[in-house]
């Protein structure tokens, strides 16, 4: 064992729940105990916890259209001076033109997620995803 | 997650506790708007609440804007860093009338 | 989306950590979100919590014997009216009649853990692990 | 995961705070038996412990152990429902000599 674990490319966790809004306090749970590890404040993992929270919600309620039967694995990693989050979902391809915020100046209710998922994040982009999935979402945030 | 609701100087305050999030916000929108159907202010205490996303805004903006409807006052009362921390990133700490206790909105309805 | 989503058989998660004891905070986490969603009370998802922690800690410290390289997967799921978690770990097979707890009115530091596996789960056995995998231990404690 | 000790009436008087694990039960291990170095009765305030496992469990014993080679009084105080449940399962509530207070186990050194 070495005696500082996280100071450089780890991983830290994959965690695979069926995509529904009764499983995201878990996931919470999850990524912020693996924020934790990587020795940054409580508002830095709260705002990453955010993030992953609002990504996970737009594969419930956009990537499966709210069916209950697919699931989504959230990987996270250090990757030296960041931490990367990978969402994957088993839901047909997302065109991801269509992802984007609404104008906030319009007040409605809805329409925030990906625009938190944009400025709680450094990189925001949807990669490759692993063979015989759907969607891979990958996110990074600066560790300060 | 639990919602509550008390009669207070002729206002009706509602106590939420807990996270509010994609599973437990349609329970707090239902919430408030049934507690607006009293035809009463609203002050929603959020003193205990730890945790909103963008689902739990969602409610409560969708709740100031029937009470704006329907003529009635909406305020938050207590809101706490985290959940402060949401709204300035919604840039709603400047729509909604945020309260540092619920009698402090209770003085400014009467 | 149904109602009552946990009355019966469905998978709660999948967690994959590198088996390391600076990952137990985050495994207690996830185990500790997922009971409580099958309605039960805080000290049956503690004494639950605890067993988990405690097969995890021998898988870490006794089946990769510290070397900090290997994996351990947490699956949970409900069954009817049990809880079962299976873990599962990448090291050589591990010969079960060896492990088993010490005689308790022989205070000395260490030797509870199996013990504490034994009285808080209602069944537990190692099992045949999946392909790849070193070792499978499968716990089941009936939901009250 | 933190461990902070004062002199007290004498005694040494330690108190945990956080959850004692696999990763944690180590530091605890070597502070308390640096404590007990200082020749005092040591008393554990167990109060803001939320969590601990059997490697907690073996961090205190051998303290304890420790403690009672050397004559000195060995003591936790209010210990918390989850850590006594797990002091009761390991049969270790009838070791241990544990206290509602710190106070009272200070009395009892005294
Ligand atoms: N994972 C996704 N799959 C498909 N479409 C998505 C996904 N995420 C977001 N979208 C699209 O982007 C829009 C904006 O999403 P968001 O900002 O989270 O607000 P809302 O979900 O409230 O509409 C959604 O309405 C949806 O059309
Ligand atoms: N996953 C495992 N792989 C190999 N050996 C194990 C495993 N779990 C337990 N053991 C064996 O069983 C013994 C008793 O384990 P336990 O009751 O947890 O106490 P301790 O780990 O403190 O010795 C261990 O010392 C070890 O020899």
């Amino acid at each position: 064992m070495t005696t500082d674990p996280l100071s450089s490319t780890e991983p830290l966790f994959a965690l695979r729940v069926p995509a529904r809004p009764d499983r995201l306090r878990l996931v919470r749970a999850a990524v912020g105990e693996a924020a934790m590890l990587c020795g940054v404040g409580s508002s830095w993992v709260g705002d990453l916890v955010l993030a992953v929270d609002e990504a996970c919600q737009n594969v419930i309620r956009h990537a499966y259209c709210g069916r209950a039967d697919g699931d989504m694995v959230i990987e996270m990693r250090r990757e030296a001076d960041r931490l990367e989050v990978r969402l994957v979902d088993f839901a047909p391809r997302v065109d991801p033109s269509l992802v984007k915020p609404r104008n906030l100046t319009d007040l409605r209710p809805g329409g925030l997620g990906t625009y938190f998922i944009r400025i709680l994040m450094d990189d925001v982009e949807f990669c490759e995803p692993p063979e015989g999935a759907g969607n891979c979402l990958r996110m990074t945030k600066r560790i300060e | 997650m639990t919602c509550e609701a008390q009669e207070k100087n002729g206002a009706t305050v509602v106590s939420l506790s807990g996270e509010i999030d994609l599973q437990t916000s349609p329970d707090v929108r239902r919430f408030l708007l049934k507690s607006l159907s009293q035809g009463k202010s609203l002050v929603v205490d959020m003193s205990a609440v730890g945790y909103i996303d963008s689902s739990g805004i969602a409610s409560l903006v969708e709740a100031y804007q029937t009470a704006r409807k329907m003529g009635l006052r909406f305020a938050l009362a207590q809101v706490g860093p985290s959940a402060m921390r949401v709204f300035q990133l919604a840039r709603l700490d400047r729509v909604f009338t945020i309260f540092p206790s619920v009698d402090a909105a209770l003085q400014d309805h009467a």
